[in-house]
């Protein structure tokens, strides 16, 4: 059935401030959202899951593919948002190339981000992995580097440290939630950007699987892919936040 | 500051003062119990037990070796049964009780064996029962080290409850870690900061104060 | 007639005198070799060892010995406060050792104990400190406000009701002590040093409280003090602890007339009148040449009745006879003490005179010679 | 549990030992200090510098009021200027012992209060001076509440140096967090929270041990 | 000649007696108009009011009075653990309220205090209780570990040398409170009711003790006790306290043996040798008309040399005098007391000879009469 109040599950940040348009845009539908902005990974899919929201907007696909995996959730994706493309920053060398051997570079400790950098890694041409990795699928840690030729060292570092201490590393490779808290834009300080192009990081806008029709689904999802919502990701996050839509 | 932020930092501070007075309640009643538990069953207490001593130290040692965080997930189904929820405030009430209870457990339990033992030996003396020991003796005695130890737990709690964010509980400390932090808004952070501050520093007052209104022994 | 040294307590009804201990009462309290010792070390003293002991019913029964005797130990085995380490203690034909709790609180309501380090309850007002044996007997609030003002009037502590302890005198925090342990109307009342913070009015109106309570409800006093005067003023029998050990035990007339054990006679004798240090240090133990005065030591140990007959001595010992110090008190109506007198006789007179006074006294003792210089 | 993970719970295990050891020794010695300056400085004190107080009380309650995390983001150029590094133990242990410091201020406060007066008269009476005070009167005498509230602080310890997982220091809660809660490793979270349970309890049961052993009052 | 009722003290040497009070030391100790007040409330009776005092160098000086009185808040201004509300008190000329902090400790280093409660410290053994003193003041190990072994020799307490305080009795702590208070040679020592604990024999053996180092060094002591022997065996003047004002002060012989205040007569009572309880309920106010016995109370104040002359009573009073109660002390050598005998005399004799008598004695009291049953 339709409903005109919406919980929300969003985490701080980004979701949080994209939300802050959503809910004024949804608000001329007629369509009210609670936003409730939840700290972590974890607690968003479960109460989603448990029924105590209606959807969440803060996750990637693989990510929720993961979860979903993991924990049995029956939780499907019904729009798109945006893309934060990951990039590796460096405050002592200017390119990719001016890394020395054996630099250290900090990379994320969660297992989708891990994936993500090291993919970044290998695509630009730093490091090789096992064969046969399906990106859109497959998780790859540490132990499927096949190969280091410069022998860099990649420290698993959380992403809020890495991104203020990148001064104690020659390189990092920071998600953009925390990058943009330390005013580190991927367009403008990054040396090597994730692509755009066939990124399977796209975030979505998540219900359970028994809501995928509800009727205010498409709503909440025209609200979010609105003008309003485009014109402030562009101003807000310049370039380090994509609309997907 | 903006209206819509005034507004936000209002409704923080409720749902922190709401979380904060409601576990409040639940640690002191709770946390006052079992440590009286555990100095009234030790070997040589007023009601020995040995065994289940040492087996409610080790219940409390697990509740406080348990990460929050993963407490908070452990204790999801009995937070679904006990407030009908899991997320908001309410949701973040159990979770924080729960893990500051074994804490003043303790504090309890160092507080009341400060208590000079010719004092429980004249109430023996004179007949008490162990809950009038407890009631008029124990309890009595230490209460200016229990005020000060309610203190700490407040503050503590109050600390903890920044934590509630994981569940989408809100407050002052989420407040201040969601922009000070997640939008680098450090402005706002401050604000939300000297508004913790005066909070802490409203109850440690409190505390002293009754502290020492209830110390006689001066 | 004159009546301000006849200050004897206003409510003293005019009572025989006590009966002797001779025709003795039903047990209260008895003590069957009670040892405790502190310390696993084999070479510790104990801090009593085989101590026998029966205290009737209705009795006052006091405990002396010198400091770390053990006197407090024994106290506190009788409501179990200290569990003996061999032996039993009998209360009312019942061993303590053996109770469960609902007996051991039934015994501790019978019981009030004076405690020598007061142990008053520092978060309750004198008023709740004497309340509380009557509000854990579950008595109605009426009942315990009237009781409560009753004794804190009868311990002069009626405008300190609403103080701290930690607002009181020594002397004040020692009677709501004492006040606390009466509260309750208990058979056998415990005192371990309940009148040492007192002043000497204030010890005397609590002793006829005791009295007057033992007299009219047969009360049993258990009563350690380092106060002699305490002990003949109120005790019927007296025992003598020393390292833990019963050494003499009897009626105070008794024991302290004629002290058996010399741990009785060193803490009597700062009791007996002992010779002022300024005479003794004229004293010569020879008759010196010159004109001289003798001073003898009659004793009166009061087991025979009959007052000192200050006449027939003086018709014995001759007209110079002068009293330097010394007295007699009476315990139990036993005439006791020492009388030291000085007379002017000549070493030859004095030996006859000497044994025709022998009569006239338990003991006489030279003790010694003071030359008059004047 | 593979040798892989024996190995790591081992590598956890260290990193929590040397987080919670350094940490400790830090938070005992100045939440000592401070400790003891609340109750010397307090107006009656030893020492009376009322103004003084009420400013080192609000700076305590200034640092406990401050989320954890929060703290850790602030104190990044400290920790990076104390011990060169912000990241693994050592990065952990600045964090760790400065948010800890002032609880254990506050505790070590408490305790002290709950020292007679009458003692502190006696060694007045015998020419002391302050420094004596603290050193023969008031420490000594506190020793047991402040050994039972070290313990405490242990404990409060080993559970915050979960959250220094945060800044890649590592550790048993760390390792509780990443399995149990990100992977879902029940499991392998089950082990390590039974290793943590063992390590709280073995703090629990030092400190109560030590606390029997000084309480020298019975 | 029978020496065990010599007991004067042995380390007394032979001297004078005491200096009177009309040569009176520098003043070591003066209380100027000091006042104390615990409650801000105008209608609270004051602790302390318009204390005036002076207590000279090297002398012992007793400060009696009723529990609450405000004895102890009034030694405790002396080392300024109390400060007065107003006025001041003066120590060596200096006011102790105008000290800087190293003044005050300087002061208190040269001052030892016993505390009517102890305040021991649970923490340190007794060596380390005693030691405290000497550790502050930063004197070498082995001088303290000397002095300390020997202090704790002369108190009795060398095998309780590494007990904590919870492990000793109440005497045995009263005692560590004492070495520690002279373990450092203080020039002034407070004594808050020091021997209140200790038996008679341990309390004759620590004054002994205190009148040593008093003689030998020249301490002066500011000693409350309740025990008015104590008073009456080692202090040159005492103050009596009531309510806060000092109300008597003096030479203790005065003090003691004719009080002109009250409260005095009220703390001696006790002291004075009372009639029994037991005569006291057979005694009538007029002469039965059979055979009877009269109850004479004869008193000596003390304040003319002489002792009471047995034989001239007898030889006044008649051959039937007997000694029935009572007893002479000589407090610095003035004999002082209440005889109470009895006689055998006629209605119609008794006025005469009481007339003849009256030079033979202060004051002569006819108590009342007992008729002879026998
Ligand atoms: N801290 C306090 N607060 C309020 N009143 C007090 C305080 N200390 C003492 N008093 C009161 O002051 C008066 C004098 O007390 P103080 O201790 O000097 O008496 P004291 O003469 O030593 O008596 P005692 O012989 O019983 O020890 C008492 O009435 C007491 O109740
Ligand atoms: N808890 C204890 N641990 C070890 N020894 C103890 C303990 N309590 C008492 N003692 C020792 O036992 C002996 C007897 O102590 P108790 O208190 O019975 O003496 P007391 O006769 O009451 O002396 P006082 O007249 O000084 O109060 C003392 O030598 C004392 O040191
Ligand atoms: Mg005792
Ligand atoms: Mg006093």
């Amino acid at each position: 059935q339709d409903l005109n109040r919406l919980k929300v599950g969003v985490r701080g940040g980004v979701d949080e401030q994209i939300f802050e348009v959503v809910t004024r845009v949804a608000a001329r539908d007629g369509l009210t959202i609670d936003a409730i902005v939840i700290t972590g990974t974890v607690s968003p899919n479960r109460a989603l899951a448990d029924g105590e929201l209606h959807a969440n907007s803060f996750q990637h696909i693989p990510f929720l593919n993961a979860e979903n995996r993991a924990r049995g959730y029956r939780i499907v994706p019904i729009g798109d948002t945006y893309i934060s493309p990951v990039a590796i920053y460096s405050r002592k060398h200017r390119s990719l190339e001016a890394l020395p051997q054996a630099a250290r570079i900090g990379i994320p400790e969660d297992v989708s981000n891990q994936t993500r950098a090291l993919i970044l890694l290998s695509a630009k041409g730093l490091i090789t992995l096992r064969s046969g990795i399906d990106i859109f699928k497959d998780t790859v840690t540490l132990a499927d580097v096949a190969s280091n030729p410069r022998q860099f060292r990649l420290i698993e570092v959380p992403g809020l440290v890495l991104a203020r201490s990148i001064v104690e590393f020659d390189a990092g490779i920071i998600t953009n939630n925390w990058a943009s808290q330390v005013n580190l834009l991927a367009t403008r300080d990054g040396i090597a950007i994730e692509a755009r192009e066939n990124n399977p990081y796209v975030n979505i806008i998540a219900v359970r699987e028994q809501d995928r029709n509800a009727p205010w689904g498409p709503r909440l999802v025209r609200a979010y892919q609105s003008e309003d919502v485009r014109r402030f990701i562009a101003e807000q996050f310049q370039g380090s936040v994509l609309p997907a839509f | 500051m903006s209206p819509l932020l005034i507004e936000r930092c209002l409704r923080a501070l409720a749902d922190t003062l709401t979380m904060v007075g409601v576990s409040c309640l639940i640690v002191f009643a709770a946390g006052l119990v079992l440590g009286v538990t555990l100095v009234t069953t030790e070997r040589g207490g007023l009601f020995p037990l040995p065994a289940f001593n040492r087996l409610l130290g080790l219940v409390i040692n697990g509740f406080r070796a348990v990460p929050f965080i993963i407490l908070l997930v452990v204790l999801l189904p009995f937070t679904r049964f006990v407030v009908g929820t899991t997320i908001g405030v309410w949701g973040a009430v159990v979770p924080l009780s729960i893990s500051l209870i074994p804490f003043f457990a303790r504090i309890t339990e160092v507080s009341l064996r400060e208590v000079d033992h010719g004092l429980v030996e004249a109430a023996q003396a004179m007949g008490c029962r162990r809950r009038h020991l407890i009631w008029h003796v124990l309890l009595p005695e230490a209460l200016p080290g229990l005020i000060g130890g309610a203190t700490i737990a407040t503050v503590a709690l109050i600390g903890a409850s920044a934590m509630a964010g994981a569940v989408g509980a809100g407050g002052l400390g989420d407040l201040a870690i969601r922009y000070g932090y997640e939008r680098y808004e450090t402005t706002v952070m401050a604000y939300v900061i000297v508004i913790l501050i005066l909070l802490v520093s409203a109850v440690q007052l409190a505390g002293d104060h009754l502290a020492r209104v209830f110390n006689r022994r001066r | 007639m004159s009546q301000d040294i006849l200050t004897a307590p206003p409510s003293e009804a005019p009572a025989a005198p006590l009966p002797e201990a001779t025709a003795p009462l039903p047990p209260s309290v008895v003590f069957e070799r009670v040892g405790k010792r502190f310390s696993d070390a084999p070479d510790a003293a104990p801090a009593l060892a085989e101590v026998d002991l029966a205290i009737g019913t209705g009795e006052i029964f006091g405990i002396i010995g010198r400091s770390g005797a053990g006197k407090s130990t024994l106290i506190r085995t009788i409501n179990r406060l200290e569990r003996p380490s061999s032996g039993r203690v009998l209360v009312a034909g019942t061993d303590v050792g053996t109770l469960d709790n609902d007996g051991l609180i039934a015994l501790r309501r019978r019981t009030g104990m004076i405690f020598q380090h007061f142990n008053l309850l520092s978060a309750k007002t004198v008023f709740g400190n004497v309340a509380l044996p009557l509000r854990v007997a579950g008595l109605p609030r009426r009942v315990i406000e009237e009781r409560v003002r009753n004794l804190l009037d009868l311990v002069g502590l009626a405008d300190k009701r609403d103080a701290y302890p930690a607002q009181l005198s020594g002397g004040q925090k020692q009677r709501v002590g004492i006040a606390r342990a009466m509260v309750h109307e208990p058979e056998i009342l415990l005192c371990d040093e309940a009148t040492s913070a007192l002043d000497p009015e204030t010890t005397q109106s609590i002793l006829t409280l005791l009295r007057d309570i033992n007299r009219r409800l047969g009360l049993t006093i258990v009563l350690i003090t380092h106060e002699m005067a305490v002990i003949r003023e109120i005790c019927d029998r007296v025992a003598v602890l020393e390292r833990g050990r019963v050494v003499e035990e009897g009626p105070v007339w008794r024991v302290f007339g004629a002290p058996s054990h010399p741990a009785t006679a060193a803490l009597l004798r700062p009791l007996v009148h002992d010779l002022p240090a300024e005479l003794h240090a004229r004293l010569q133990a020879t008759p010196p040449p010159g004109p001289h005065e003798t001073l003898l030591g009659l004793r009166y140990a009061g087991d025979r009745r009959g007052d000192p007959p200050l006449a027939a001595l003086a018709a014995t010992l001759g007209p110079t006879l002068r009293l330097l110090h010394g007295g007699v008190d009476r315990i139990q109506d036993h005439p006791q003490g020492l009388l030291i007198v000085a007379v002017e006789l000549s070493p030859t007179e004095l030996p006859q005179r000497l044994a025709r006074a022998g009569a006239l006294a338990d003991r006489i003792e030279v003790l010694g010679h003071v030359p008059l210089t004047n």
